[in-house]
């Protein structure tokens, strides 16, 4: 038997066998800068790769008749690559020094592999073409993440942080499967494309509790209401870079499981469901917003600040396929550069400090690039524009309202202002707020600088120049 | 004709770039030459407004009207446009005349009168800005170009009243002022606004040449009121002339005149006696034949004048601040000139002597005033203050200023052949044959008035013994810069009035008008003998008390063992006082409260309100995140339950 | 080459600050330099535009850009997913507005020459903040348009925050959240505009061929129309201009309440009145209600207060509620009102903001009651302060005059009940402006001055020469209104033929 | 024994686990709770291939993968609530406590 490799299988195999080369190279050899040099370049390769698939349209290619790769899956690759070569960037650090000279945390190859493979997870998903393949790349994403969560192993908050974690997510799982048995009793088939034309061709009770179960299912992987009470806890609790992860790749899954889900199967009734997102989308953006308003502690922020940015995600998904794909994969695109932005500002700061509001403080003074690479962060958090995360919201809303449901947008936009305040908050610390007694010099590594300097230009380029991105407007014809 | 526009341009511009020049550059570097940069310009001007003027009236062109040259300013319509032109007819150049020719005598003055001060070189430049404001306020062709200049008259007389800025008296007295016209001009400016959203023109040719019926049909709805469109035309006339009121200081916008005297004395000369404040009066002249529309307004006019007329008389009969006197006496020949417009109308007929002679008062009146001020600056300059109780016995000191001084005292109080007594006569006149018969008697009375107060200035200030430390030590002299003009005013306070009473007689008659006109006149030759027959009664009444050898000088001055009435009016009969209560306790206590109550507790409540509203969500959300785990998992079955329920799914 | 030069208006101050990146902070000298040379270079670069419209007016069109009498139009395709394209053009009115703001930028840069703190980081937010004026100005594609407009919000707190005075993160964020507030309203009912025109564009050229449904027009115009006033501080958002102008740093209120705050006017009427005619006809009579408020009662709050900035704003509040009083009007002659108000507001209150500027380094308080009779030490300063009070004051020959008699005499041509009332009361209010003015100058330049101020020094070039621009363009513009006022009316005329050509819908019917 | 009864079956023994969560303090407890929920669904799967489904294998399958991920998740579970015992000595839920606002 033989038969050739596509071209476009190619990323997926090499990401594939990227964990296990890591992993196995660890145990070979001894030096360890190597494996984690390793995935690194494996990430970017793969990214590479994937930026020379060709865009096609349509239905996108087959491979085995189960595994599908359209565009929306070559740039959620593309998403999810990229959030896994900056969470090992992030990490890195974390591997080589800590506050007391010890390192913080242990065992890069693994933690890289682990990545590795939350990411194929998420290739998985977004190449789907039944429910079982579904299912399993969903649980590819998430189980990694629980471990991710506790790489720690002494470190108290982390394991608290990832039993709550794991018990809910399997609670959540248990949903979604619920979900996925109805479903499949409705269209008694896995097969997306026959749900699909059961659905356009009547619907029944079966499949509306099928879509509660697995609204609800992913709207815990999604932070949505009232589903996220885990987030803030077990953002706080993982380590710096898991938080990373969690709030981009994790966040990046589900959304992918969605848009699969919504503009697949559930296509048909799309407009069915269409009151329960915006429900969805307006009460979460709006709980997150009200939970960001007071905090201290910088992660726990970004948890709510990241469930708000869920809401914002969700406004996408009352719009046409196309619109709405676009949106998403370019506001998951800049969400990513701006998060991670963030984060890498927090690890300089968090390095020596604690990981809080007043740590920030006399920032402006002690480091002006910093501070300018943190302003940027947050504005584009907050959708001011130039900055990417204004474009990246300004294509949500419009996906949403370009079916008319201007009231949700009107919503939305308006709790912008809201969302906008907290992240003054954190601006204000930097810039504003004086400094109280002596301030712990900064100590940033000549990666840390490099990253920083390319994530802020990326984060101010990236939305007025869109065609930057990998000509993703081109591939999709509105 | 067409050779005066060169000239008339020049007696615009050499005000304007005595201002710039003086202002900008030569100012502050050397006052001498500002003082001489001002002489000449002005003295440029005055010659190119006398050339004008004799050109005018001997072209055989006179009376018309004609403009000279107009420069496009602000267009709102096709034809309707805002310019800045020069309108020549007998009035705009007799006023030109006036200005320019005070305005040079002034400068002259002024370099006596403010040698050493360390501002000089400013005081020049505002004084001509002041001449190019008050030029274009006489040459307007429409009521914007008036308006214009008219608040430019406003600012630099608030400029030259504050020029001491360190006086806190000073400076509280141009506020006042220019606060008073101002509100009298926001009238003005809505009485334009409404007059010309009428006529679609601001154009006083146009505006004159009105009548009533045409309007009577339309109605406008002013928000407050619907009316026709000629009430409106009639309401915006009043409005128009609450502008005057407010420039002439009619009562009860009189107060900040007399408070105006803390300027400097020249300033007082030219503003705030010859041209400024006859700008009120100017402006009802020049819309005569509207204003003539509607008998109310005339009358109101009448009513306003001849109040304002008394009055002040009555006021200034009792003031001892030499310069206030001569502020009140100024108010009370306002009143005469603006009360002469407004006796012109009877019934529905107009008589146009009115005009004539408030016309011709303004001009004599500018003369002798400018000279009584000029001449009170000279003696406060050499007694260093403006009490009478300090001054006396300065005839000896300054026999020319006291020759002076008598010929203008007795132009004010019409005494014949002096300047007043011909358009003060006239003035009474109109009264009378207006049938005004009350009005009439007040004009009388206050000639009688006026002779009275003026003598007794006279009296006090020259005669009878020396008061002052400064006058008994003979430090007393005549400043050449300050007598010259002092001296050179003496003739036209003198001989102004016989001298033109032919060229009023001929040429100023207000432009044709749109109501009847009464042709036959009720003739009185015996007037002007009860005037002057009043006037040498109060002239002898003055002499008695205050310059007879019986008289008790002391007596007579003092001001503290008084009856009631005296005091009250000594006071002024309690204005300011009462203005201050109004403005303070009501305008800025009670709206200023009520506006700041509705921004700091209204609209920062509801701000505050809806932060803390907020911020009390943005609690619950935390408080719901307690960090325990079966409430958090209860949370996702809440959820499932919330979303069958709220999430309209359609089963 | 003249439209090239067009569209580097907005990228030179982005390309200034990309030459001052790598400048190490320590060289201030060389930055500002930098900054100061490129700021000059606008504004020259905008007034040989703004004198290429003047001279090319009369010459045919762009057939694209014919139905708004656009010079220099350009049009790029920009982001493809939303059909938004780059397009600019220039005509009167925003020529004006730029010339405006680049003699503000200017002064900004100049008066704040001595900041303390960050100066590189300071004038690139200066050069930001420029950069999103000038496009809010230039843009005529609604996309584009609202990028530029919201952007202003970043440059914003972070100046207001880091470089103000006094509760300066209240005030900023007060100042920021508000404009934000106020633009995501914009945001919203742009969003509602592209969908119901049915367009394909958010070309302002393109969309105002088009009647928008009334049903919709009617909820989104005042919503946007409020979105916008925000900017211009229409009561009852007010609220954010006093204490967003008392903390933020000289060059921040210059741009603040000098050329932002025009922004939202400008808004108003080039998208909110142009493209929903019939609800702004509707609805603009009912808006004049609010400026009671702005017009009327806050000349006396301006009374109430000490800080000079607080007068000043409320000052700014008046003024801008003229503004709207043209806008409402629905008059050539109160749009064009309307228009020269934006412009010679802005040059009146960069003045006085720069003068208040100036005055505070000196005596290093703002409140007038510690003030008095400093005229006599700082006599150019002083000057400068009473031009700008009688500048505001509406005297003639200074532009506030013109633009104040023109929107009275357009509002008052307005034949609704409200309108008439509310031109009557700004009419007479205009007595309750001089008063807090003179108050206010008199306790500060007038009377006795306290000894400590024995020691100020009067301004310097560089501060005179900030003090005598604006003088300039205030008198300027006040002296010869026509040529300005001509140039206005070009532009003016196809917004108000749209809204003349209007027919109001019967509320209910 | 009809689909409906199946379904009912599997719905209550989803609420058993839903309930044992609820109601149990211990980590292992709360677990196996999870595991009844999942084994539910599986259920569900189960009846569905038996009496309606047309790809009848599908369900089936699907239930076998589920048992296999379930098991991965669950060594996973344990995992990290040994670790956790180590550093706590309990496995008390109620002491889970210390990441809260």
């Amino acid at each position: 038997m033989s038969f050739t490799v596509p071209n476009f299988i190619i990323p997926d195999l090499v990401l594939l066998i990227l964990p296990f080369l890591v992993i196995g190279c660890r145990l070979v050899i001894k030096n360890s800068k190597l494996p984690w040099r390793l995935a690194c370049v494996g990430l970017i390769a793969v990214f590479v790769m994937l930026n020379f698939l060709p865009l096609v349209g349509g239905e996108g290619n087959y491979f085995i008749s189960n595994w599908r790769v359209d565009d929306f899956g070559i740039l959620m690759r593309e998403v999810l690559t990229l959030s896994a070569l900056l969470g090992l960037l992030l990490a890195k650090d974390y591997f080589d020094h800590g506050a007391d000279g010890k390192p913080q945390m242990n065992q890069i190859a693994e933690f890289a592999g682990t990545v590795a493979f939350a990411t194929f997870g998420g290739y998985i998903v977004v190449s789907a073409c039944d429910l079982l393949t579904f299912f399993l790349g969903l649980e590819m994403a998430t189980i990694p993440m629980y471990i991710l969560t506790a790489w720690n192993k002494k470190d108290q908050m982390g394991s608290e942080a990832a039993t709550k974690y794991i018990l809910m997510g399997s609670v959540a799982t248990a949903f979604e499967l619920f979900g996925f048995s109805y479903l499949y009793g409705f269209a008694g088939s896995i097969s997306f494309d026959v749900i699909q034309s059961a659905a356009a061709a009547g619907t029944s009770p079966l499949l509306w509790i099928a879509v509660l179960f697995l609204f609800c299912g992913i709207g815990f992987k999604l932070t949505l209401f009232p589903f996220y009470t885990w987030a803030p806890d077990v953002y706080e609790g993982a380590p710096s870079p898991v938080t990373a992860l969690l709030a981009v790749t994790s966040k990046a899954t589900a959304i992918a499981f969605l848009v699969v889900l919504i503009y697949g199967p559930l296509a048909p009734v799309q407009e069915q469901i269409a009151p329960l997102i915006a429900l969805l989308a307006g009460v979460t953006l709006f709980v997150g917003n009200l939970g960001a308003l007071k905090q201290s502690r910088l992660r726990r922020f970004m948890a709510y600040s990241s469930i708000a940015q869920a809401g914002y995600i969700m406004v996408a998904l009352l719009g046409p396929a196309d619109t709405a794909k676009t949106a998403i994969i370019y506001y998951l695109f800049l969400y990513t550069l701006a998060n991670y932005l963030a984060f890498f500002v927090f690890g300089v700061i968090g390095h020596r400090r604690e990981e809080s509001f007043d740590s920030l403080r006399g920032l402006s003074k002690q480091n002006v690039s910093l501070a300018t690479a943190l302003a940027v962060a947050m504005f584009s958090l907050a959708g001011i524009p130039p900055l990417a995360g204004f474009f990246g919201k300004f294509h949500l809303f419009f996906s949403g309202a370009s079916t008319g449901h201007y009231a949700l947008v009107v919503f939305a936009v308006l709790n912008n202002v809201l969302a906008l305040y907290y992240y003054l908050q954190v601006i204000k610390s930097a810039w504003a707020d004086e400094p109280e007694g002596e301030l712990t010099p900064l100590r940033m590594t000549k990666r840390q600088i490099i990253v920083t300097f390319l994530l802020t230009a990326a984060v101010i380029l990236m939305g007025v120049l869109p065609h930057l991105s990998n000509n993703i407007f081109a591939g999709f014809s509105l | 004709m067409i050779n005066d526009v060169s000239i008339s341009y020049l007696i615009f511009l050499m005000p304007l770039l005595t201002f710039v020049v003086n202002g900008l550059f030569l100012g502050k570097r050397s006052a001498k030459g500002a003082a001489a940069f001002a002489i000449v310009c002005n003295g440029i001007a005055m010659v190119s407004a006398l050339l004008l003027a004799v050109s005018y009236f001997t072209s055989g062109y006179a009376p018309q009207k004609a403009i000279l040259f107009e420069l496009p300013f602000l267009k709102f319509a096709e034809t309707f446009a805002a310019n800045i032109g020069l309108l020549v007819d007998p009035l705009s150049i007799m006023m030109l005349v006036v200005v320019t020719f005070i305005a040079f005598l002034v400068n002259i003055y002024s370099v006596g009168y403010m040698r050493g001060d360390r501002a000089e070189g400013r005081f020049f430049a505002l004084l001509s800005l002041f001449s190019f404001s008050m030029l274009g306020l006489v040459a307007a062709t429409n009521l914007f170009q008036m308006f214009i200049f008219w608040e430019l008259v406003g600012v630099s007389s608030y400029l030259l009243i504050g020029f001491w800025y360190h006086k806190p008296s000073a400076v509280s007295a141009s506020k006042q002022a220019f606060i008073l016209t101002r509100f009298a001009d926001s009238f003005f400016l809505l009485g334009i606004v409404i007059v010309s959203f009428v006529v679609q023109s601001f154009d006083f040719e146009k505006i004159n040449a009105l009548t009533l019926s045409a309007f009577q049909s339309q109605t406008i709805d002013l928000g407050f009121m619907v009316m026709t469109k000629a009430e409106a035309l009639v309401l915006g006339g009043v409005l128009i002339f609450t502008g005057g009121w407010g420039k002439s200081a009619m009562f009860p916008m009189h107060i900040w005149l007399p408070n105006a005297m803390e300027g400097p004395t020249p300033v007082s000369s030219i503003i705030h006696s010859a041209t400024m404040v006859v700008a009120g009066v100017y402006l009802v002249a020049r819309l005569f034949p509207f204003f003539a529309l509607s008998g109310s307004t005339m009358n109101l006019i009448m009513v306003v004048g001849a109040f304002t007329m008394v009055f002040a008389a009555v006021i200034a009969c009792t003031q001892k601040d030499i310069k206030r006197i001569l502020a009140y006496s100024t108010l009370s020949q306002l009143g005469y000139m603006m009360f002469s417009l407004g006796a012109c109308r009877m019934g529905d007929v107009v008589v146009t002597t009115g005009w004539t002679a408030s016309t011709y008062h303004i001009f004599t009146h500018a003369f002798f005033k400018c000279s009584l001020f000029l001449i009170a600056g000279s003696l406060i300059h050499q007694v260093h203050t403006n009490d009478l109780d300090a001054m006396g016995g300065l005839r000896k000191k300054m026999p020319l200023t006291y020759v002076c001084a008598l010929i203008s005292i007795l132009a004010i109080s019409g005494i014949p052949p002096f300047s007043g007594f011909f358009s003060k006569d006239e003035i009474i006149l109109t009264a009378f044959q207006g049938h005004h018969y009350v009005v009439f008697g007040l004009a009388l009375l206050t000639s009688g008035l006026t002779t009275f107060y003026m003598f007794r200035l006279f009296f006090l200030a020259f005669h009878g013994a020396p008061r002052s430390e400064s006058v008994k030590a003979g430090h007393v002299h005549e400043d050449f810069f300050m007598t010259l003009p002092i001296a050179i005013l003496a003739v036209p306070a003198l001989a102004s009035g016989f001298a033109a009473k032919g060229l009023f007689e001929e040429f100023f008659v207000p432009g044709k008008l749109n109501v009847p006109q009464l042709v036959q006149l009720a003739e009185a030759h015996w007037i002007p003998y009860v005037a002057v027959a009043i006037a040498v009664v109060a002239l002898l009444i003055a002499w008695v008390l205050y310059a007879s050898p019986k008289a008790k000088v002391e007596r007579a001055l003092d001001d503290i063992n008084r009856g009631s009435v005296y005091k009250v009016i000594y006071h002024k009969f309690y204005f300011d006082e009462m203005y201050y209560a109004v403005v303070r306790q009501f305008v800025i206590g009670g709206i200023a409260r009520a506006a700041r109550f509705i921004q700091d507790y209204i609209i920062e409540g509801i701000l505050a309100f809806v932060v803390w509203f907020v911020h009390t969500l943005g609690s619950l959300v935390r408080r719901a995140q307690s960090g325990n785990l079966t409430f958090y998992l209860g949370t996702l079955v809440v959820g499932v339950l919330l979303w069958r329920f709220f999430g309209q799914l359609p089963f | 080459m003249d439209t090239l030069l067009f569209n580097l208006i907005w990228l030179i101050p982005l390309l200034t600050v990309l030459v001052c990146v790598p400048i190490p902070g320590t060289k201030a000298k060389l930055i500002k330099g930098i900054h100061a040379f490129s700021g000059t270079f606008v504004l020259a670069l905008v007034g040989y535009l703004t004198y290429r419209v003047y001279a090319l007016s009369g010459t045919p069109i762009d057939d694209k850009a014919a139905p708004l009498f656009l010079r220099f139009f350009t049009d790029i395709p920009w982001i493809n997913s939303l059909n938004a394209h780059y397009i600019v053009g220039a005509d009167g009115l925003n020529m004006f507005l730029l010339l405006l703001t680049a003699v503000i930028v200017w002064g900004g840069i100049l008066v704040s020459w001595e900041i303390k703190g960050n100066q590189k980081v300071f004038f690139a937010l200066i050069q930001m903040l420029a950069t999103s004026v000038y496009g809010v100005f230039m843009s005529m594609d609604l996309v584009l348009f609202f990028v530029f407009y919201e952007m202003e919000a970043l440059c914003m707190y972070l100046m207001i925050a880091g470089y103000g005075s006094g509760r300066k993160d209240y005030g900023g964020k007060k100042l920021t959240l508000t404009l934000a507030f106020g633009s995501s309203m914009i945001l919203a009912t742009l969003f509602g505009l592209y969908f119901e025109s049915g367009s394909t564009s958010w070309s302002l050229v393109e969309l105002s061929k088009i009647t928008l449904p009334t049903s919709f027009q009617m909820w989104a115009f005042p919503l946007m129309f409020m979105g916008f006033a925000v900017s211009s501080s229409l009561f009852p958002f007010h609220f954010w201009s006093p204490d967003g102008h008392a903390s933020a740093p000289t060059a921040v209120s210059m741009l603040a309440a000098g050329v932002m705050m025009k922004m939202g006017a400008y808004g108003c009427l080039r998208v909110a009145m142009f493209l929903m005619p019939e609800a702004a006809k509707v609805w603009l009579p009912y808006v004049v209600a609010l400026l009671i408020f702005n017009v009327v009662l806050g000349p006396f709050i301006a009374l109430r207060h000490k800080d000079l900035k607080y007068i000043t704003a409320y000052s700014s509040i008046s003024h801008l509620g003229l503004i709207f009083l043209g806008l409402a009007a629905i008059t050539p002659v109160g749009l064009r009102g309307a228009s020269l108000q934006m412009i010679s507001h802005g040059f009146l209150t960069g003045l006085f903001f720069a003068t208040i500027g100036m005055i505070y380094e000196r005596t290093h308080t703002r409140d007038i009651t510690e003030m008095g009779g400093i005229m006599r030490k700082v006599p150019f300063l002083g000057v400068g302060f009473a031009i700008a009070g009688f500048a505001g004051l509406g005297l003639p020959g200074f532009s506030g005059f013109v633009a104040e008699s023109n929107i009275f005499i357009g509002a008052f041509a307005q034949d609704s009940t409200l309108t008439r009332v509310v031109t009557i009361l700004a009419i007479l209010s205009i007595t309750t402006t001089a008063v807090y003015i003179l108050q206010t100058a008199n306790r500060m330049l007038h009377g006795n001055m306290p000894a400590k101020y024995e020691t100020l020094t009067d301004a310097n070039l560089r501060e005179k020469i900030v003090v005598v621009v604006l003088v300039l363009c205030l008198l300027l513009i006040g002296i010869f209104p026509g040529w300005i006022a001509d140039m206005l009316d070009q532009s003016i005329a196809p917004i108000f033929a749209k809204l003349a050509a209007a027919q109001a819908p019967v509320i209910g019917g | 024994m009809t689909l409906m009864n199946c379904l009912i079956l599997s719905f209550i023994l989803f609420g058993i686990g839903l309930w044992g969560l609820m109601r149990r303090r211990h980590l292992v407890g709360m677990l196996i709770s999870t595991e009844i929920m999942l084994n539910a669904a599986n259920m569900n799967f189960i009846s569905f291939a038996y009496f309606s489904a047309k790809d009848a294998t599908a369900g089936s399958v699907f239930s076998i993968f589920v048992i296999a991920v379930t098991a991965c998740e669950m060594a996973v579970a344990l995992a990290i609530i040994v670790s956790m015992y180590r550093r706590r000595k309990s496995l008390d839920v109620e002491q889970l406590r210390d990441l809260h606002d």
